[in-house]
């Protein structure tokens, strides 16, 4: 495909994938990544992002940043993606580019706990209230553990009368 | 004058059920729940139907009410996470007494599929008193009839008491809320 | 004297329970046009109890804990300045009170004090509800005043009883076919008066959660429910007196309120809903273009 | 007694001597200057004297050089050239004055010297009997003008002094020639002797020309447009205290020598040669000041103005066709005019030489914190202006009524003028009243001592015009306004001037009473003073924000007010409502408005003037006497009514005004002021245009009002500020007293007189509500406001009441007037007016809906937290407002029957057909109504209610005022919650193009259309040499052509 | 006759210069000029032809004299005229060096700040 060529004349490229006719994936180092969105924007037609996701690759200890473009006119989809250092997870904002992205960006943070600097609302509860563990989506985060310290036992599936149950509970509460 | 007027800081007394009238109050209570339209989860979805010609649940003189000062019913449509609860909570506790819950599906009995989610809560009971349950994930429109058919037994009988316990051991589910609400923002007293 | 207080208590509370079933039915009949079965025609007396038995009520202030007494006063005020049953010493109830004019502006204390206690309880919702119902009322005001108007300088009378007995003597007597724009225009206006479907933004159940009694609730509620059946009731009865002849009798004025409320019954349940400005526009031509119609026949004929 | 050639002498001498001193004794130099003319004074004054105590019959005529008068050169003194001369000493005194107190223009000793010769000139010129003597006169006056405006130090002197002198030159010249003609065609040169040959008018064409070549010559002098480029440049470029002089004094010689020469020389054509040039002049002086930025040239096209006013008198003054009766008044406006003009230019020049900066713009906040340059600016003004009651007003008045009926277009002239003068010199006044308080010079002394001259001459004035023109001015109204002036003397402490104002208010109650009768005088007096002492109460809280002239203004406004009432004739009327206006004018322009009070003033000027005309076209001045002839009158003095009650095409000053005047004031403005126009009103119908007869007139007065009470309360609906929006309503509700009014009906005019006294209660309260609101709030703007329930209960009910009262919702006070007024209309029949009524009854429950919940429902705004309840005072008067809204909601009748009575004291009128029955109620032929048992049922029906409601309710708990159902979030703030903004919008995009602003874009284009004539009209003073020169010679040959007869 | 012609002629230069000439020293000599002409003018106004100058002496009393001399009014306005005109062009040239030595021209248009 043309844009690839024209691609790899500019920036660098580690690796590209044609999947379909009309979705490309390029992956490129983290310097590279915002002149390359700035070149797909204002010159091959990729004026929407679509999302921002992010892949946590425990075993190479890198997360994976996947920007997905969409180019209206030619109807194309590209995925651009940069991998960043899983233990030091810092990165640079695109909000400048795209404002929606703040939002995306914002989620990650939460999720992955990889840092936008320069992201205005960083920081900020999206999804998660008052969380206090690190976060969720990683993948060394166990979920069933925490579900069971934090949110109680599963209940047994054999309990029918739920109410009298906790009435006990109430007895017993006052009791102490 | 600080801030403190903007909520009223005062334990609600304990209410007790009776007098002369009190069958006849069942009774009307009974035919007469108007559900508060807040969909909080996946099953709200199966209230449209509930709610509209295929179903009809009006003929049982149940209405969708677009506040919770008017409502008596309030819905637990599927699973609800921490944010969502607090919500919840907030929405429960502003309606009038006499009121009641109904949890719908699997996801406010045990967690259902989301048992080990980070994020949803296991067992619905430990923060409001629920009256009914409607398994099935979803319960379909059928079921959920037939839930609020034994409702209204439960209420005819006199038996569907959550609001009342609710208020008796409220310091027992404020516990239990705070103890996954970790940030507490909200009045003590949310109505 | 004090018969006649009496006998009006008892009218009043007829006409909340006349009111009240006219709901009912008009449930009924929306769902059997909706194929469902509906609820009973008594489910608004079952409503009426829950509400008035509730156990706990909120309060936001004191006109919020008088706005209903004030509701159900304006209601049973226009109510019982609009004789039922003209000539009939009990059933023309307190309409010496005062004439058509009287009326049209006592109608307006009720929804005062009601627009006060809801905008009192702080919710945003309220005093949009509140704002969409008045600026309606400048819409539909216009093309009932001409048709009061046309009536008033007709018959050379502002009493409801005036108007009445000019239209004593058959059935094509009626202002309805005398002055058939003026009806027509009365009869459109009645629609926003009422409410209903096309002119419904006011409440609008879901968006803002029926408006100004958004914080309304249990007894409170239940005043305001009451209030409403028997202001809904004055207006049917002001529409049967002032375009259907009036009634001779008791069954005879059952009979003509239920034929007024008919008619927004079957608009609402065909029609969807105008925004606002739509609402006032249509208001301010439509209707009062028919009006207009009949008051320049009115004013050439002088 | 003092010859005459004595001043001239010493003067001439003192001149001479002063030039020789000034290089050796400074000092003497000074001494002898100012002892000249404080000799001059005294000598003139001595001679004038003379003449008043009438110890000088004749005129004194002095001989020069020892030959008698036909051959030798004569001065000629008589009562008007005493006078004259008087002036000018004195005007030269101050400005000499001036001089010294800011410092002598070097070299001094020359410009003292000039000053002497300037005003020696001028009173020569004033003095002489002898036509070539009468030359060299205006030669030394000219030279030593020439002279004083190239030695001022201002900025663009040089070059004024050029024109002036190009232009003089060629003046000069035409009255040389002229004066060698008139020696060749009569062989003399004295002025009597000419006069005596020609008594019996000039009959040959070349006399004619010879005169009219004197005349033009003097034209120039005299600034006559468009020949008054040079003029206007010397205004603006030169030394204020020159200027004063040459304005003020030796310009008025000119045009005595002018008035002479035309009486000496009676021209046939003299009287529309007086009438062209002196309109002309008039009108381009007027209207080409309105787009002036400079304020010297601004005060110079008045002053040509005034000149042309003087020469348009002139033409009257000369033709002897008129009456003697009416030349002599005319001879007195005359008079008046040129002291006025004198002393009130004088005194504006050397004001505007303390300000910095000579733009409009630099006197910004000049007025404020200078009482004495606000006093002589104020009544300099005034004086110019022509408003009562300074002695300018006299010169208008007698003007206008002496010219005779069928010179009515000047008449419309004179006032137009008048009214342009009013929006220039009062966009300068708002210019000047506002804006941050700047120091202005302190050289006051002669501005000061020269409008004090104005005001002291006030009573001496009134004294001889008011008797000689028999307007019985209310004695005792005029003994209440002098001490409401004196409360000013308290303005050391607040409290004290507002215990000294109700002090004053009872007596005048007191001295009153004997007017209370139950007619419609009597009806608005105790209207006037009971509600103005009520709303006093009120004033204080905040007073002491206000300048110490606040009480004094307030109390005259009310006792105007009084005298508007208790006149018996439309000029005394007149008079007093020219005092309302304008002191009223001053409590408005003491709010922050930035426009309001300089629009209230042109409109009410307009208004006023087209009142004046009115009263001109009147066969009688007694109100109620002879029979009118047309329309024309009515609809002229309706207007001054109809604009004070701001109806529709005349509102636009009052949203400003009500808005932005003091908080104090507007109670008063909206209550009880506004109600003076349905007075005066209610007088054009009954005893002008009579109340059957006119239908049409009335008929569209009835549209008239309807439109106003629709349009002002679609207006109100949208208005976002507190007292704006009440501004509207008032408007609004005005306008259904008129509609009422224009009935003519019994009914309808018993409808107005009960809305008039019931819109007093409620509108009143509204704003003493809203003041207390504002005073505590500290903004009006309504959605900064919003849960004042909590804080403000008392304040809360009341304006409740007096809502559910304005918006006529029975069972309180309002719905009377509602229900008397739609009876009233549909007796009549005026179906179309009916509907609208309704409609626009209907909307003003929008915006009563938007007033309490703004500002007292809804959510209770965080930096209103610590707002207490209004003012003790405050509620005092709200609670006895309240009162009658209450008792008269049960009792109508307790207004209802003194109206009957009021009713049956006027002609065509009879008492209200409303029969009163005890079940029903009150009857008319149409309806009835029982107001006392709505009243009761309400209250029993409420009573009941609430009790069963409080024994079977719930268990109510008060919750906070956040705890709302708000989707189960929680509400952050109370901002957030509170829906204030905005409120109709839903609403305005449906009927948002009805309230496009159409009449105040109307108004604002005629405004602006006329600025752009005016900004064209005065492109002709190119301020070049060659043109000017070119307009004097082609005038003068035109005036030569046109007005000789020679063919 | 001839004098007439002449002192209309002067008056008409004059005028000439002050309308239309540029130079502020121009205007002040056609002012100069038309003072002039109006002087000629008076003079020719008062003479009549075929009689003397009106100096009297005490022989000339005991005859007819008025019917010899020249009507000696005009003479005597225009001596004063003249010392009129004379003053006027000294307080005009007197202004102009003060204009010349402010802005160094003498150009009419540079002194147009005053207007409208």
């Amino acid at each position: 495909m043309e844009i690839l060529e024209r691609l790899r004349e500019r920036f660098e490229v580690l690796e590209e994938k044609v999947q379909r006719d009309d979705l490309i994936f390029v992956g490129t180092t983290g310097k590279n990544l915002i002149p390359m969105l700035v070149y797909l924007k204002e010159y091959e037609g990729f004026k929407t992002l679509v999302m921002i996701s992010c892949v946590d690759w425990i075993e190479e200890g890198k997360f994976q940043l996947s920007y997905n473009l969409w180019a209206p006119k030619q109807k194309k989809n590209i995925i651009v993606k940069v991998f960043i250092d899983r233990k030091q997870p810092n990165f640079t904002t695109i909000y400048r580019i795209w404002p929606q992205a703040e939002v995306y960006e914002r989620e990650i943070h939460e999720m992955f706990g990889v840092n936008f600097e320069g992201n205005p609302t960083q920081g900020e509860e999206l999804i998660l209230e008052d969380w206090d563990d690190i976060p969720p989506m990683r993948r060394d985060f166990d979920t069933l553990k925490y579900s069971m310290e934090k949110f109680g036992e599963r209940a047994p599936k054999s309990r029918i009368n739920i109410r009298r149950e906790i009435s006990e509970q109430y007895d017993e509460w006052r009791r102490k | 004058m600080d801030k403190k007027n903007y909520f009223l800081d005062e334990k609600p007394e304990k209410l007790t059920y009776g007098g002369v009238f009190r069958k006849i109050d069942d009774w009307a209570r009974a035919r007469s729940l108007w559900v508060v339209a807040y969909g909080t989860g996946c099953g709200s979805i199966e209230l449209r139907p509930t709610f509209t010609s295929r179903f009809d649940a009006e003929r049982l003189g149940m209405r969708m009410v677009g506040t919770p000062r008017q409502a008596d019913v309030l819905i637990i449509s599927g699973y609800l996470t921490v944010k969502t609860l607090k919500r919840v909570i907030r929405v429960y506790e502003q309606m009038q007494s006499p009121k009641y819950v109904v949890a719908l599906g699997a996801c406010p009995i045990n967690g259902g599929m989301y048992y080990d989610s980070y994020n949803a809560i296991n067992q619905l009971d430990l923060y409001l008193p629920v009256d009914v349950w409607i398994t099935g994930c979803m319960p379909r429109p059928e079921a959920i009839l037939a839930g609020f058919k034994r409702l209204q037994e439960l209420i005819d009988s006199g038996r569907a008491d959550g609001w009342k316990k609710y208020i008796e051991n409220l310091d027992w589910y404020r516990e239990n809320q705070r103890k996954i609400i970790k940030n507490w923002k909200m009045p003590n007293y949310n109505w | 004297m004090w018969s006649k207080i009496f006998y009006a208590f008892l009218t009043l509370l007829g006409g909340i329970a006349y009111g009240l079933l006219l709901g009912g039915i008009s449930r009924k009949i929306t769902a059997r046009m909706q194929n469902r079965r509906g609820p009973t025609v008594w489910q608004n007396f079952i409503d009426l109890w829950k509400l008035f038995r509730k156990k706990t009520a909120v309060s936001h202030g004191v006109m919020f804990y008088l706005a209903p007494m004030f509701r159900l006063v304006g209601g049973a005020g226009t109510f019982l300045l609009v004789p039922i049953v003209i000539d009939s010493p009990y059933l023309s109830n307190f309409s010496f009170g005062g004439d058509l004019i009287v009326i049209m502006y006592f109608m307006v204390l009720g929804c005062l004090g009601m627009a006060l206690g809801a905008a009192e309880s702080g919710h945003p919702h309220a005093p949009i509800g509140v704002t969409r119902g008045l600026s309606q009322m400048a819409g539909y005001e216009l093309p009932f005043v001409i048709s009061v108007v046309v009536l008033m300088i007709a018959d050379k009378t502002a009493t409801v009883e005036g108007i009445v007995r000019a239209q004593q003597g058959g059935i094509l007597h009626w202002h309805l076919f005398t002055h058939p724009f003026a009806a027509a225009a009365a009869f459109i206006s009645l629609l926003g008066m009422m409410t209903s479907y096309p002119f419904q933004v006011v409440l609008a159940p879901q968006e803002i959660a029926v408006g100004p009694p958004t914080e309304y609730s249990s007894t409170f509620l239940s005043y305001m429910f009451s209030g409403r059946s028997v202001f809904a009731m004055a207006k049917y009865l002001l529409f049967m007196d002032l375009f259907l002849g009036g009634a001779g009798s008791l069954l005879e004025a059952f009979a003509k309120t239920f034929l007024v409320f008919l008619w927004p019954l079957f608009i609402t349940n065909v029609f969807p809903r105008f925004r606002l400005e739509q609402s006032v526009r249509f208001f301010w031509t439509w209707p009062t273009f028919i009006g207009l119609v009949d008051l320049l026949r009115i004013s050439l004929m002088r | 007694m003092v010859n005459p050639i004595v001043i001239i002498g010493i003067t001439l001498a003192s001149a001479f001597f002063i030039g020789i001193l000034q290089a050796y004794a400074k000092v003497w130099a000074r001494v002898i200057f100012i002892l000249t003319l404080v000799f001059d004074l005294l000598a003139s004054g001595i001679v004038f004297y003379g003449f008043l105590s009438g110890e000088l019959a004749r005129p004194i005529s002095v001989k020069i050089g020892g030959f008698p008068p036909p051959i030798g050169i004569n001065l000629l003194v008589g009562k008007a050239e005493a006078a004259m001369a008087v002036l000018i000493f004195s005007v030269a005194f101050l400005g000499a004055i001036h001089w010294f107190v800011k410092g002598l223009p070097q070299p001094e000793g020359k410009a003292m010297v000039l000053f002497l010769l300037l005003s020696l000139g001028a009173t020569g010129i004033t003095f002489t009997g002898d036509f070539f003597n009468l030359f060299v006169f205006i030669e030394i006056t000219s030279i030593a003008a020439y002279g004083l405006v190239a030695s001022s130090r201002t900025k663009g002197a040089l070059e004024a002094a050029f024109k002036y002198m190009v232009v003089g030159s060629i003046s000069s010249t035409f009255i040389l020639l002229g004066v060698v003609f008139l020696y060749k065609a009569t062989g003399s040169l004295n002025m009597m002797d000419i006069a005596g040959k020609l008594l019996g008018g000039i009959s040959s064409a070349v006399l004619a020309l010879i005169t009219l070549l004197i005349l033009s010559g003097l034209l120039v002098e005299l600034e006559v447009f468009p020949i008054n480029g040079w003029a206007l440049d010397v205004y603006q470029g030169a030394d204020p205290v020159v200027v004063a002089l040459l304005a003020g004094a030796a310009v008025k010689a000119f045009y005595l020598v002018f008035l002479k020469t035309a009486g000496f020389l009676p021209l046939s054509s003299f009287f529309s040669l007086a009438l062209i040039f002196g309109g002309s002049t008039y009108l381009a002086g007027q209207f080409f000041a309105w787009r002036q930025r400079d304020v010297r040239r601004l005060f110079g096209y008045s002053s040509v103005a005034q000149l042309g006013l003087l020469i348009l008198a002139a033409g009257f003054f000369l033709n002897s066709a008129l009456a003697s009766q009416s030349r002599l008044m005319i001879g007195a406006a005359i008079v008046l005019l040129i002291f006025n003009h004198s002393f009130a230019k004088t005194s504006l020049f050397l004001l505007a030489d303390n300000v910095k900066g000579s733009n409009v713009e630099d006197w910004a906040g000049t007025l404020r914190g200078n009482p004495l340059f606000a006093f002589s600016f104020t009544s300099s003004v005034f004086s110019i202006a022509g408003i009562p009651p300074m002695a300018g007003f006299w010169a208008k008045v007698l003007l206008i009524f002496a010219i005779p009926r069928q010179y009515s277009w000047a008449v419309a002239l004179i006032l137009i003028g008048a009214l342009a003068e009013v929006v220039y010199y009062f966009h300068l006044y708002r210019v000047a009243s506002q804006g941050e308080g700047k120091e202005a010079g302190g050289n006051l002394f002669s501005p000061f001592v020269s409008s004090l001259l104005l005001v002291v001459s006030v009573p001496m004035v009134w004294g001889i015009f008011s008797r000689k023109l028999s307007i019985p001015l209310n004695g005792q109204v005029l003994l209440l306004l002098g001490i409401s002036l004196g409360i000013y003397l308290l303005g050391f402490s607040r409290p004290l001037q507002w215990l000294g104002s109700l002090a004053t208010l009872g007596y005048g109650i007191y001295v009153l009473l004997p007017h209370f009768k139950p007619d419609l005088s009597g009806f608005f007096l105790a209207l006037v003073l009971f509600g103005g002492g009520a709303l006093l109460i009120a004033t204080y809280p905040g007073s002491k924000k206000l300048p110490s002239t606040f009480y004094p203004a307030y109390l005259v406004v009310v006792f105007s007010m009084a005298g508007v009432v208790l006149s018996s004739t439309w000029l005394s009327l007149f008079v007093f409502w020219e005092v309302m206006t304008w002191s009223s004018f001053l409590l408005i322009n003491m709010g922050e408005g930035k426009k309001a009070a300089w629009l209230y003033a042109i409109f009410s000027a307009a208004g006023a003037y087209a009142m004046l005309g009115g009263i001109y076209l009147l066969p009688s001045l007694r109100i109620g006497v002879g029979k009118v002839p047309g329309l024309l009158p009515a609809v002229l003095i309706s207007l001054a009514f109809l604009v004070k009650m701001a109806t529709a095409p005349l509102h636009i000053w009052a949203r400003d005004a009500y808005g932005e005047s003091a908080h104090q004031f507007t109670p008063l403005l909206s209550g009880i002021m506004s109600k003076m126009g349905v007075f005066g009103t209610a007088l054009v119908v009954v005893y002008i245009l009579g109340v059957s007869s006119n239908p049409v007139f009335r008929y569209f007065l009835g549209w008239l009002g309807v439109l106003t009470a629709f349009f002002m309360t679609l207006l109100a609906v949208f208005q976002d500020d507190l007292k704006k929006l009440l501004a509207y309503s008032s408007v609004a509700q005005v306008g259904y007293i008129l509609l009422g009014v224009a009935l003519g009906t019994p009914l309808g005019w018993s409808a107005s007189l009960y809305h008039t006294v019931n819109h007093f209660f409620f509108k009143a309260l509204l704003f003493v509500a809203a003041a207390g609101i504002i005073y505590r709030v500290g903004t009006s703007y309504l959605p900064q406001m919003g849960g004042l329930i909590r804080r403000m209960p008392l304040t809360f009910f009341a304006t409740l009441l007096a809502i559910i009262s304005l918006a006529g919702i029975p069972p309180l006070s309002g719905f009377a007037g509602k229900w008397l007024l739609y009876s009233a209309l549909i007796e009549k029949g005026w179906i179309f007016i009916t509907v609208v009524a309704f409609l626009a009854s209907t909307l003003a429950f929008l915006y009563c809906f938007k007033i309490l919940h703004s500002v007292f429902l809804g959510q209770l705004q965080e930096e209103n937290f610590n707002v207490k309840e209004v003012p003790l005072t405050v509620a005092l008067v709200e609670v006895l407002l309240l009162l009658p809204l209450i008792i008269l909601g049960a009792f109508p009748r307790l207004l209802l029957d003194p109206i009957d009575k009021v009713l049956s004291s006027l002609p065509g009128l009879s008492p209200a057909p409303i029969h009163y029955g005890r079940v029903m109620g009150a009857v008319t032929k149409l309806g009835h109504w029982n107001a006392l048992f709505l009243m009761v049922f309400f209250a029993g029906s409420f009573l009941i209610a609430l009790v069963f409601f409080a024994i079977t309710s719930a268990r109510i708990r008060k919750v906070g005022q956040l705890d709302v159902g708000y989707s189960g979030e929680v509400p952050r703030s109370a901002e957030d919650l509170h829906f204030g903004y905005g409120l109709y919008e839903h609403f305005r995009k449906a009927v948002g193009w009805l309230i496009y602003p159409l009449v105040t874009k109307v108004w604002k284009g005629i405004y602006e259309g006329i600025n752009a004539l005016a900004e064209m009209g005065r492109r002709i003073y190119t301020g070049d040499v060659n043109t000017y020169a070119a307009y004097v010679i082609a005038l003068s040959i035109i005036i030569l052509y046109i007005f000789s007869g020679v063919k | 006759m001839a004098f007439f012609v002449a002192s209309i002629l002067l008056i008409l230069i004059g005028l000439y210069a002050v309308l239309v000439k540029r130079n502020i020293m121009k205007i002040v000599i056609g002012l100069s000029l038309m003072d002039t002409g109006v002087n000629v003018l008076i003079i020719s106004l008062g003479f009549i032809r075929g009689r003397t100058a009106p100096i009297v002496n005490v022989k000339d009393l005991l005859v007819n004299t008025s019917s010899k001399v020249v009507d000696p009014l005009p003479q005597a306005l225009v001596l004063t005229a003249i010392v009129i005109g004379v003053a006027v062009t000294a307080v005009a040239l007197s202004i102009v060096m003060l204009m010349y030595s402010k802005k160094n021209t003498l150009e009419i248009d540079e002194y147009k700040e005053l207007k409208w």
